[in-house]
C-alpha cells in the first residue's frame, strides 16, 4: 500500500518536477475504447494505436529511455528512469505497448549491439513506433532455454532461419522480433546465437504469426514459424556461439535485476488492475453472501484475504527495504523474489476470490449476474500464465536458491 | 447397522464400476470431448448445451439412470457404493450428461416417502431430471428457496440448476403454507423459462429457471427432511465425480511429465514436479477411500452417513482445486492453452468445487456434528 | 475410526475366536511401571521386564508369527497374523517391545537366512526373549543408505568389523543386530553385504553402545560403534555383495509393504497414543481458553481440527480400501502412503494443539500448569523422529513417485 | 505525518545493528549458547535461569536498555526502526537477556504519561523490567487481568512473565478502583513471588508471580489505553527478534545441507531441499520487510502503526513455525539431536510464535480494523 523512493539527487529532483509538470497537463483521462488488462493483451488496432500515442508523446517528452545515451535517442540522464516511473503511475497514465521493447529488447541491443544498430533501432522503439517481440520459447523447449531448436544455417553474409517459437506476445503487431537461435547443433549453450530481426516485412514470406489460444478463451500470443527466412548478419547481436550470454542480459532484465530500469507507465492500468488486489477482495466479500450473512464476516474468509493483504504490502516493504542496504545482506535477494511473489500472490487472490464467490464463480463474462463481470475465474486461469511464462516458480526457485542462498544447480 | 468390512463394494458394484471405465474409454476420450464441447472459445459465447445424445442414450438403455430407484418403484435399488464407483468413471470422462442430476433427484424422491413414489417410476420409465433447490446466493437448505408455490402452481426463480438444459424433469423445492415443499413437473411446462448461464466449465450446462404460474405435483410437504436425509448421497456422488476428475488430472500430467524433457531429463526427474504430483496422488487417494466409506455409511449406518459425507466432499474438494492447479503449472505453457484438453478438467473441478459447498463450508458442517452435538 | 477387515475365510474365523477368547482371560491390566509411548522410546529394564513376558505370553498362545512356519518357531498358519494384530489392538493389550525383530529382523532373515540360522533365532526372536536392532544408519549416509562407510575387512573365515551406526533403537537392550556392510569398497550398491551379528556379547569387546539424545530432552537411541569386531561368516545373510537386496527385504517389511504381516500388538499403547490423535485436540479445545471463550469455538481451531480428522479417518479408510481390490489401481499405491501420511498428520496434529494452547504451549513436562501435562510441545518435536527416520517424508515422496507414478528417479 | 521513504532507517540506525551483530558474533556463538543453557537436556529438569551476566553487563553499558527512554527522562529516544534493528541482531544471537522485556516496559511506560516518568530515569539509571500483564489464559488487554491493586499494594498472580528472572523491577497491570492500572515495584519487594516455569524454551525464563501485599508505585490509572499505544512497538519488536532468529535458521540449515552429501550432490541439489528453504527466506524477507514497515509506523504514522504491527507479528509468527520446522527436518537425523544446535532456536522460534498472540490471531485484529472499522 505504500512505495516511496530514496532521497532525489539534484537532478532527479529538477527532473521530477519537469515530469509531474508536464504529466499535470498532458495525462490523458478515459480512453475512447476499453483497454486490456495489460500490454501483453492489447488485442485490437485501436487499442494499440491509442497506446502508441500515449508512448510517443511520453518519450517526446523525455519520460521514456531516460538513463540511455543521446546518441541511442535516450536522454542522457543519471537514475532519472525510475522517476519517470514513479511520477507515471503516481498520474494514472496509461501503460506503455511496447512493453518487451522496452524492458528486454533495449537493453540487450544497447549492451550487446553494434554502434550503428543501436542508432537505428532505438529511438524508435522508445517511441513506440517500432513494437517489438521475443522469440525464445519453443514448443519443445520449456523451461530449458538453452534447448533451443530453431537454426539459422549460414549462406554467405546471409543466415536462413527455421523453426518454430511460441508464446511470442504482440507478434502480430510487431516490426522486430529478438530471436535466440542455434547456430551450431554440436554444442548446447555455445551453439546459440542471438539476432534482431525485421518480422514484419517478411510476413508471408518466410514468417507466419499464428494467434494461439489461452485457456480462459482470450487470444494474446502466438507462435511464430519459420521457414527459410533470410536474416543479413549485420542483425546478430555480439559474436557467434554467445547467444546464451546475451539472452542472460535480457534476461535479467526482464526479471527487475537489471542495470538499466524498465520505463514503467500504467497508473491507469494499476487502477483497473486493482480488479485483482486484496483491497478488492474485501470488496467482493461485501457483496457476498455466505451462510446467511456477508462473506465478509465469515472468519475464515477474514483470514484468508489478510493473509493477502499482508503479502500485498509486504512486497511493497521489500520494495521500500531494497533500497536501504543496510537492510540487506545479499543485493540480489529481494530483487529475485519479485516475480514470484507477485504471480503466486495474484494466482492465490484470484482463488480466494473464487471461494467467496461460492456457486456464483461458475459464471463467467457473458452472464449478467457474474460477480463482478465474471472477472475473478478469468484472472485466476490467466495467473497461470504469471506463474508459468518468464520462468515457472520452479525456476524462480531455483533461481533464488542458487544465486542467493549458493545451492548447488538443480539441473 | 454395521458396516461390511469391504463398503459392500461387491461383484455387481465392481462389474458396473468396469464396464463403465470401458464405455468412456472406448467411445469418449478427452479428444472427443474436446471437439464437442471446446469449439467456441470465445470467453464472450452465449450458453450452449453441447452433449452426446446417442451415447447418453446407450447409457440410458443400460439402466444408469433408475439405479437409485428403489426397486419396488421398478428400478435398480442398487447401494450407494456401487453408484458412486460408476460416478467415478463418468467424472474421469467428465462426461457431459444429466445422470449425477437424476440420481440425485432419485434420492430426495426417495427420501420424500410414498408422495415420491409417482415420480420414481417416471424416472424408472426413463425420465431425467434437474433440481432446482438453490436460492440466488447458491443455498439449497430449504427454508431460503426463491420458489413459492401456491395449490399446484409455482411462482419464482431458481438458481444454479444443473444440467437443466438436458432434462425432462424438474424436481423444485418451494415455500408453500406449510414451510418448503418438493415440487415435481416436467421441464415443458407451460410458464417454466429455462435461462442457461454462461458459466466456465464446458462439461456442464447451468441455468436459473423462472416458473410463472406453472402446474405442478406437490411430492412431500416437509422438503427440508427430504433434502437433509438425502443431501449425503448426494454430496458422496458429487466428492465420486470430483475424484474421477482427478484421477484423470493427475494420470494425464503423469503421462506429460514422464515423456516431456527439460534439461536432459524428464520433467518427473524434477522434484519440484514429482512431489507436488505425490501430494496430488495422495490426496485424490483421501478422497477416494472417503467416498466409499461415505457411500457405506449412507447404505448401512445411516446416523453417520452426513459425518462423513461432509469428510468426502470436504476432501474431494479440496483435492479438486489443488490437483487442477497442478495440471495447469506442471504442464507449463502448453497446459494453458486452449487446444490442451487440460483446461476442461480444470474448469470441471472448480465448478463442482463451489457447487455443494466448499470445502471450509463441510468442515464447518463436520465440527457442529463432532464438537457441538457430540458430548 | 472405523478399521475393519475383509470377510474372514474358516481357519481365519476359527483362529480369530481362538484368538479373542485367550485374549479375554489373559490381557494384562494397568501396567506397575509407566509405559513409554512406542516400543522405540523404552527406557528401562522394569518397562522392558514387563513387555518381554507380554511378548512371550502372546507367543506361547499362538499369537506371533502366525504366518510363519512351524520349523522356525512360526504358527504354520496362512494370513492369521493380521487377525491376531486385530485382536490384540481391539483387546488393548501392552505392545510388543521386540519391535525391530518383528518387523525388519524376521523377514529378513526368514527370507535370506540359512535354514540352521532361521531355526536357531526366530523362535527367540518370536518370543521377545531376543531382543533386536538395527544397524543400517551411519553419519554420513543419512538418506543416502547404499553410501554406507562400516567396512567389514575378510579374516579368513570370519569378518572384521570397524565403523559407526546411528539411530540404532533399542541398541541398548539387544541381543542381535541386522547389519549392513560394505564389503567392497570399490563399487556402490554391490559392496554391500548383510549380517546378523551378536552384539551383547561384544559389548566392551569391539562393540559400544552409547545414547543420543533427541531435541526432547529423551534418550532412546544410540549411537554404536564397531572397532575390531570379529564375525563369523555363517552369520551373512545371502550371497556376498547381495546385501543391497537384502536390505530391501528389511525395507519393505518395515513399510508395511512386504509379504508377512508383522506381528503387532499394542491397543494399550494406541489408547495411550491417543494423545496425539485428532480427536485428542477436540478435548483440548474444549478445556482451553482463546479470545475469552473456550478454543473449540473458535472457527478456525475448528476448521484445523476438522482437517485432522478428515485426515485420520481418511487413513483409516485407506487402509479398509488397500483391502477391495477393485478399487485399487496399482498395489503399491495405498501401502506406500501409510508412512508418509501418519507422520506427517501426526506432526500437524501436535502443531495445531500448540496453536490452540497457546502462551501455555511454552509449558514442560516438569511444570504443574503445562496443559496435558507438557505432552504436546514434546509430541511436535519427536514427530520430526517420525517425518526424518527410516526414509525422510522427501524420500517417501521419491519412492511414491518413482514406484507408483513411474517417475524418473530423482537422484 | 508522512513517513520516509527509507524508514528512517539512518545512519545512527546502521551503525547500532553492525555493531551488536559485531559484538555477537565475536563473542557469543551458536556454541557458546548451547554449552550456556543445553547443560541438563532432562525434560523433567526443574526451571533454570542461565545467562551471561558479564556480556549482558557489557550491553548495558552501551547502553542498550535505554534506548527506548525518552531523552527528557535520560534516554537515548532512539527511533523504533533502530531499536528494531538491534532487535533482529540479539534475536539472531538468542541472546538471554532481559532486553526485549525492558524495551517493551518503556514503551508502555512512555505511553503512561507523567506517571511514567520516575519509573523510566530508574531503567535510564540502569534497571531492567519484565512485564506482568497477562492472566493465567495469556491475556493482556488489561481489562481481563488476575492481579489487583488496593492503593499501593498488590494482590493476585501474573502470568507468562518474561525474563523474570533477570530483572530489577516488575511492570504490572492490575485492576484497581477505576479500572486496570499500571504498578512499578522493584521485583525483590516483600511479599513477590517469582515462580519459575518450567519451560521448552532454554535460552529465556517464563514465570508467574504472585503478589501478597506487595508495595508498588502506581503509574497510571489508565492501563488499558497505554497498552494499546504501547503494544504496536513491542509487536513489532518480538517480530524482529523472530526475524533475527529465523535468518540464524536459514543461515545454518543452508550451510548445512550445501555441505552434506547425499547420493553423491550436495543435499541442497534436490529441490524438494532447496526449495522449502527458499521459501523459508522468502517468508523471512516479508517479515522483516513488515517489522521496519511497522516500526516507521510507529515513529512517524501513529494513527496507522497497530494495522502494520499486526501485518508484522502475523507475518513473523508465521514464518517462525514454518522456518523452525524446516531447520529441522532438512538437517535430518542429526538436527534431531541435542547436540546440534538448532533445537536451540526452534524452541525460542515456537515460544515466541504464540507469545503476543499468534498469527491468526493478528489477522483477526487487523481484519478488525481494515473491514469492520474501514468504511
Amino acid at each position: 500500500m505504500a512505495e516511496q523512493g530514496v532521497k532525489d539527487t539534484p537532478e532527479q529532483a529538477q527532473f521530477r518536477q519537469q515530469a509531474r509538470a508536464w504529466l499535470a497537463e498532458n495525462t490523458p483521462g478515459e480512453p475512447p475504447v476499453r483497454m486490456p488488462l495489460t500490454p501483453l493483451e492489447i488485442m485490437t488496432e485501436d487499442q494499440l494505436h491509442y497506446l502508441q500515442a500515449w508512448q510517443k508523446a511520453a518519450y517526446d517528452a523525455g519520460l521514456i529511455g531516460c538513463d540511455y545515451p543521446v546518441e541511442v535517442g535516450g536522454g542522457g540522464r543519471a537514475n532519472c528512469q525510475r522517476i519517470a516511473n514513479e511520477e507515471m503511475m503516481a498520474a494514472g497514465t496509461p501503460f506503455l505497448p511496447n512493453v518487451i521493447g522496452l524492458g528486454m529488447a533495449a537493453p540487450t541491443v544497447f549492451y550487446h549491439g553494434q554502434e550503428e544498430l543501436k542508432r537505428r533501432l532505438l529511438p524508435r522503439l522508445f517511441s513506440g513506433e517500432d513494437i517489438w517481440c521475443q522469440g525464445f520459447s519453443e514448443p519443445g523447449a520449456g523451461s530449458d532455454l538453452a534447448n533451443v531448436q530453431t537454426f539459422a544455417e549460414r549462406k554467405g553474409d546471409k543466415w536462413v532461419i527455421n523453426g518454430h517459437k511460441v508464446w511470442t506476445s504482440l507478434a502480430h503487431f510487431a516490426e522486430w522480433m529478438i530471436l535466440l537461435l542455434r547456430t551450431d547443433k554440436s554444442v548446447k549453450h555455445d551453439g546459440l546465437s542471438y539476432f534482431v530481426v525485421p518480422i514484419r516485412p517478411a510476413l508471408g514470406k518466410g514468417v507466419t504469426v499464428r494467434p494461439l489460444i489461452k485457456m480462459t478463451g482470450e487470444t494474446g500470443f502466438n507462435e511464430v514459424i519459420f521457414e527459410d527466412l533470410e536474416v543479413e548478419d549485420s542483425y546478430r547481436l555480439d559474436e557467434l556461439g554467445k547467444g546464451w550470454q546475451v539472452a542472460m542480459t535480457t534476461l535479467l532484465h526482464e526479471r527487475g535485476a537489471g542495470d538499466l530500469v524498465t520505463p514503467r507507465s500504467g497508473g491507469m492500468q494499476t487502477r483497473s488492475a486493482h480488479i485483482t488486489s486484496a483491497r478488492t477482495l474485501v470488496a467482493l466479500s461485501r457483496q457476498t453472501w455466505r451462510n446467511g450473512a456477508p462473506a465478509c464476516e465469515d472468519p475464515i474468509i477474514r483470514d484468508r484475504m489478510m493473509q493477502q493483504v499482508i503479502r500485498e504490502e509486504g512486497m511493497a516493504a521489500n520494495q521500500r527495504r531494497s533500497r536501504v542496504t543496510a537492510l540487506q545482506d545479499h543485493p540480489m535477494r529481494l530483487a529475485l523474489q519479485n516475480k514470484l511473489l507477485m504471480s503466486e500472490i495474484a494466482q492465490d487472490t484470484a482463488a480466494i476470490a473464487m471461494e467467496i464467490e461460492g456457486a456464483a464463480a461458475s459464471l463467467y463474462l457473458a452472464d449478467d449476474a457474474a460477480p463482478a463481470g465474471g472477472q475473478w475465474p478469468m484472472s485466476y486461469m490467466n495467473s497461470f500464465g504469471f506463474t508459468i511464462a518468464a520462468g515457472t516458480s520452479e525456476v524462480q526457485r531455483n533461481i533464488l536458491g542458487e544465486r542467493v542462498l549458493g545451492m548447488a544447480k538443480s539441473k | 447397522m454395521a458396516q461390511p468390512d469391504d463398503f459392500g463394494f461387491g461383484e455387481e458394484a465392481a462389474l458396473l464400476k468396469e464396464s463403465a471405465r470401458k464405455l468412456f474409454s472406448e467411445h469418449f476420450s478427452a479428444g472427443t470431448l474436446h471437439a464437442l464441447v471446446a469449439g467456441d472459445p470465445d470467453p464472450n459465447r452465449a450458453p450452449q448445451v453441447q452433449w452426446d445424445m446417442e451415447l447418453w442414450q446407450q447409457m440410458v438403455d443400460l439402466g444408469w439412470t433408475l439405479l437409485a430407484v428403489p426397486e419396488a418403484q421398478g428400478g435398480v435399488g442398487m447401494p450407494l457404493v456401487g453408484v458412486a464407483g460408476l460416478v467415478e468413471e463418468a467424472g474421469r470422462a467428465a462426461f457431459p450428461c444429466p445422470l449425477l442430476s437424476t440420481l440425485s433427484a432419485s434420492y430426495i424422491l426417495a427420501a420424500a416417502g410414498a408422495g415420491g413414489e409417482a415420480a420414481l417410476a417416471d424416472i424408472a420409465g426413463g425420465a431425467t431430471a434437474a433440481l432446482v433447490i438453490s436460492n440466488e446466493h447458491g443455498s439449497w437448505t430449504g427454508a431460503e428457496t426463491s420458489v413459492s408455490g401456491e395449490g399446484d402452481s409455482l411462482q419464482g426463480t431458481g438458481y444454479f440448476v444443473q444440467d437443466a438444459g438436458k432434462v425432462s424433469h424438474l424436481l423444485v423445492c418451494a415455500s408453500a403454507e406449510s414451510g418448503p415443499a418438493l415440487y415435481w413437473l416436467p421441464v415443458d411446462t407451460d410458464g417454466v423459462t429455462v435461462a442457461q448461464d454462461a458459466i466456465v466449465d464446458l462439461t456442464r450446462d447451468q441455468a436459473h429457471i423462472s416458473f410463472d404460474g406453472a402446474a405442478a405435483r406437490r411430492v412431500c410437504t416437509d422438503a427440508a427432511s427430504a433434502l437433509s436425509e438425502a443431501m449425503p448421497a448426494i454430496w458422496t456422488l458429487y466428492a465420486a465425480d470430483m475424484v474421477g476428475a482427478g484421477e484423470w488430472q493427475l494420470q494425464t500430467t503423469v503421462e506429460y511429465v514422464n515423456q516431456r524433457q527439460q534439461f536432459d531429463k524428464p520433467l518427473g526427474f524434477f522434484q519440484a514436479v514429482k512431489h507436488p504430483l505425490v501430494n496430488v496422488m495422495v490426496m485424490i487417494d483421501q478422497a477416494k477411500s472417503l467416498v466409499y466409506n461415505a457411500a457405506c455409511a449412507v447404505d448401512c449406518e445411516v446416523e453417520k452417513a452426513a459425518r462423513y459425507a461432509h469428510m468426502a466432499q470436504a476432501s474431494a474438494s479440496d483435492m479438486a482445486a489443488f490437483a487442477s492447479s497442478r495440471s495447469v503449472q506442471m504442464h507449463g505453457g502448453i497446459g494453458f492453452t486452449w487446444e490442451c484438453y487440460v483446461h476442461l478438467f480444470f474448469k470441471r473441478q472448480k465448478h463442482t468445487e463451489m457447487l455443494w459447498g466448499d470445502a471450509v463450508w463441510h468442515r464447518a458442517r463436520l465440527a457442529e456434528l463432532l464438537i457441538d452435538n457430540a458430548a
